[in-house]
């Protein structure tokens, strides 16, 4: 294992200190339990949107905390849930009287985590459970797993609550945007976790993990090694399958990178995806490419769609200030 | 019967049997979960250490509590929610529960009924489960048939591992390896096993101390 | 080589081409010669700005291309520069009568065919000299390579662009720029240029190549592997002889990411810079952390400081909506 | 002496070489440099192939123009800008020479000035012009003392191979080796190898076609 470190069973917390360092003008990070908040907590009653995960996902979720977009966020270990007094004490801190919001990636470890924070919660709550991963069914005994389409959820309830809609409606928001958003990811090459030392799992060369989730797990097939054209047909047919788009439907595509996969070969991989929503008569709206919701130092990437509407365009749009996404401030 | 053990004695017992399983165990975890079972478990296991004398010199209700309060803050992950609420559970039931072996698993039935409903998941989802009630059936059994503490211990160890064994074929279908579907045949389940060393350590444990 | 393309000699195309539709809103990509330029020229006069070098560095030029930062960029083939002709249009196609500013970095293939462009261009130009890597003496015999610190150059002079600086103002600020910025670079891993298939070089597990530029290729000196805080200290005293900061100097600090290194580690890596320079009385005014002048697929970073005066503060705050970089708009 | 043979004949003679040599170039290049250099020569090379009929129909002058700006407009890298400044300067030289064999080498010579001017470079500084400049000597002392086209080409080989074997032991001042410093002793310089692979090429096809 090479990487950049100290020791590995510190690296999160001086990861963490270097990124309120970073963006001390936008974020608080507090240590025990460990949570990152937004600076400035709004004056007036607001939605307080929480989320939270595993490490190893950077920027999700800590980098999306800012104006227009999460409240609060709790890192847990590697690959490891937080635990519910993180939350608990992230939801307390932003808290302002509209209740929270947790908006939370169905896994096991975070369902219940995060459940179990619920339940602590005084505070009016609700959740939203993102479930976005169309490599598994639909009907899959623990629900889809909660990928990449996870920013893009936290940023169009971010944006509704910032305006102000209540916690009811967040709610409701954010099961449409889930509804309306699908994922799927493929990997060339397993991760290392820092604290076990050696790749999670090994994969020969002529291989590709088909269907990965994002805690650096093999997928749900090996499939041959392929050209990206075909690798990628097989991410955007099975996405297709799933949301069904008419022609003339508005879509935001984001192409997401796993980690260690370079710029240019993620917008080679919005080109194929481009290319084949175009042909359907599809209209690519608003886009997104880039390292956004990773697993560690994978290579591999996957697909995000999200089928747009006015509603959505607009709160898309809408203003965001955090660390890893900004724009219209 | 007498079962009185100090907790920091089983912690030592469980942290040396982590120990010497440490590649196994992570190694089952990085086949069909995500690796870091064996970390989780530790981080949760050094926290309670920290806490040992002090959890010695508890009542049983409160050392129960407290150990499940740990487990929930420090282990995170699927295995932290879970043991965490099984042992919040066992301490709340023990407030109320005669401390004798039949109390005893009395108490630990009902941390077993926490797993399940915290984990909507029951035998035969390639869990920890798949060790939990096969431990929990045959110590109500010893209850049941009146054995020796002896006996009660060996045939939790054996109910324990038989269990634990049984993840192997099955298809997952709670947690992260049903995400795997069939790939993840074929491999036993991290948490069933540590289940099972952790069960069987604390069993030695008895067995020696009687 | 595992990597997400069809055919190496197509990715390029490939790759851009997806570039030009994800940022259909800001910039056009021209195929022949290849370069990539705003969509909207200022309708007044102002100095263009025209930058470019080897693929491989993404973002890094075509993704700072836009509203208050780059005219246009002329990307060459994977690690080589760009040829004149590319330049030669892409000037012409963004001048519109204050003059064009090149902004290169300092290797001899980059300043000798920016060099041809310049001496064919008919318009009013200028030239500044990126060679910010401090790794190399200041008397090296080719001068030191431009890296990581083009990015801040490329920022600055472009705010000062769009406020209207004429071309003699807007490359003496780029200079300044320059000699206030200074820049070191290390590499765990070799990366694996496309066409050529294997890693460019082999580095055992012990070893650390020190002051690497973002070709891909070796540093000065290979060093036994450390901590982070062992390895980064390197970077940071090589940049302090350098600069000499004095006590109370504001400086811009940018932890930038080779392409392959977790953002994780990146926050590791600007905690030690920032307390290494926080110890010395130092402030972190400002702050850029990520992938932003990469060599592929390497595992490395660089760490650049810039010193910061109210002037310099003013044009970084400036307003700015490329791909890469992003605020105030 | 008969020096006409076609560009074209050129152009197949230097592209067998550099695909006999395509890995030792492409790793001199790696070792010191940024493992490009083969690729760009061989793109610059595609694109003359393309146009080879072309070129073998214009006059010396256009045609020495002509290769300079594709290799300008297509190669890029340091090269790209040498070999293309060096054909572009022989294209002008040739409008007012008379291209018998000391004419050609004046042609020669003219390119040769253009690299060290673009390059600000000179010969022991570890680059091709440590293969390019020896050539030239040698071809001037052919013209000097009238040596036959055999020997000149011979002697142009011998010097171009020993200026080329020169560059191992350099230490780089120009161009990407330069930044390794010390670390680029014993590693041959790639654009010296290939200036001598194409230069001892062209001599090889002179000498045959004569
Ligand atoms: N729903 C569930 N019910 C019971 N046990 C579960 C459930 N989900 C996961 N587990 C157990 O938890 C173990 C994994 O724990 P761990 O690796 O620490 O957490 P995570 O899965 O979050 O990475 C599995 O091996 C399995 O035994
Ligand atoms: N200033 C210079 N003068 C003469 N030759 C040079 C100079 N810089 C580089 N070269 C030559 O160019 C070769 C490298 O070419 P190439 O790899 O195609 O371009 P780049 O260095 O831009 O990657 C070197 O091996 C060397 O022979
Ligand atoms: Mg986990
Ligand atoms: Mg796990
Ligand atoms: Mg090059
Ligand atoms: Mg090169």
């Amino acid at each position: 294992m090479k990487k950049l470190l100290n020791q590995p069973d510190t690296l999160l917390t001086e990861s963490l200190q270097g990124f309120a360092i970073a963006h001390a003008d936008i974020v608080i990070a507090e240590t025990s339990p460990r949570f990152v908040r937004r600076k400035h907590i709004a004056n007036h009653p607001k939605v307080a949107l929480v989320s939270g995960g595993g490490a190893g996902h950077e920027p999700l979720h800590a980098g999306f905390v800012g104006q227009g977009m999460l409240d609060a966020a709790c890192p847990g270990q590697v690959f490891t849930s937080p635990t519910p007094d993180q939350m608990l004490a992230a939801a307390e801190s932003v808290e302002n009287g509209a209740g929270v919001l947790f908006i939370v990636k169905n896994y096991a470890g975070d369902v219940m985590n995060f459940e179990i924070a619920a339940e602590m919660l005084e505070a009016e709550n609700a959740t939203v459970l993102v479930a976005d991963d169309v490599s598994l069914p639909a009907d899959h005994s623990t629900g889809r797993r909660g990928v990449a389409g996870t920013l893009i959820v936290e940023k169009i309830v971010g944006a509704a609550a910032e305006q102000g809609r209540d916690l009811a409606a967040c709610k409701a928001l954010g099961e449409k945007v889930c509804r309306q958003t699908a994922s799927m990811g493929l990997a060339l090459s397993s991760c290392t976790v820092p604290e076990v030392g050696k790749p999670t799992f090994t994969i020969a060369d002529n291989e590709v993990e088909m269907g990965v989730g994002i805690h650096g797990e093999r997928g749900r097939d090996i499939v041959p090694m392929a050209s990206a054209e075909t690798l990628v047909q097989q991410l955007t047919e099975t996405i297709d399958r799933d949301l069904s788009p008419q022609a003339g439907q508005k879509i935001l595509l984001h192409i997401n990178g796993l980690g260690a996969t370079p710029l240019m070969e993620l917008y080679l991989v919005f080109d194929i995806a481009a290319k084949y929503w175009q042909q359907k008569g599809i209209e690519i709206h608003r886009s997104l490419v880039g390292n956004y919701t990773t697993s560690l130092d994978m290579i591999g990437c996957s697909v995000t769609v999200t089928l747009l509407d006015e509603e959505l365009i607009a709160l898309w749009d809408a203003p965001v200030h955090t660390a890893a996404l900004r724009w219209g401030c | 019967m007498n079962m009185t053990i100090a907790i920091s004695t089983c912690l030592n017992a469980i942290t040396l049997t982590l120990q010497q399983h440490a590649d196994e165990v992570a190694e089952l975890d990085q086949a069909i979960g995500d690796g870091d079972h064996l970390v989780n478990l530790q981080r949760g296991l050094t926290a309670l250490t920290q806490d040992s004398s002090s959890l010695d010199k508890m009542a049983l209700p409160e050392a129960l509590s407290k150990i499940g309060m740990t487990l929930m803050s420090t282990m995170g992950g699927a295995s932290g929610s879970l043991l965490g609420s099984m042992f919040v559970t066992m301490g709340k039931t023990a407030k109320n529960t005669l401390a004798d072996f039949a109390g005893l698993v009395d108490i630990y039935a009902a941390g077993v009924a926490a797993v399940k409903a915290r984990g909507k998941a029951d035998i035969g989802e390639k869990t920890m489960l798949d060790t939990l009630i096969p431990a929990l059936v045959s110590l109500q059994a010893s209850v049941r048939s009146n054995d020796s503490l002896m006996q009660a211990m060996q045939s939790l160890q054996q109910a324990a591992e038989q269990g634990m064994l049984s993840t192997k074929d099955m298809l997952p279908t709670k947690g992260r390896a049903s995400f795997l579907g069939e790939r993840a045949r074929g491999h036993i389940d991290a948490g069933a096993r540590t289940s099972q060393l952790i069960l069987s350590a604390i069993a030695d444990e008895v067995i020696q101390n009687q």
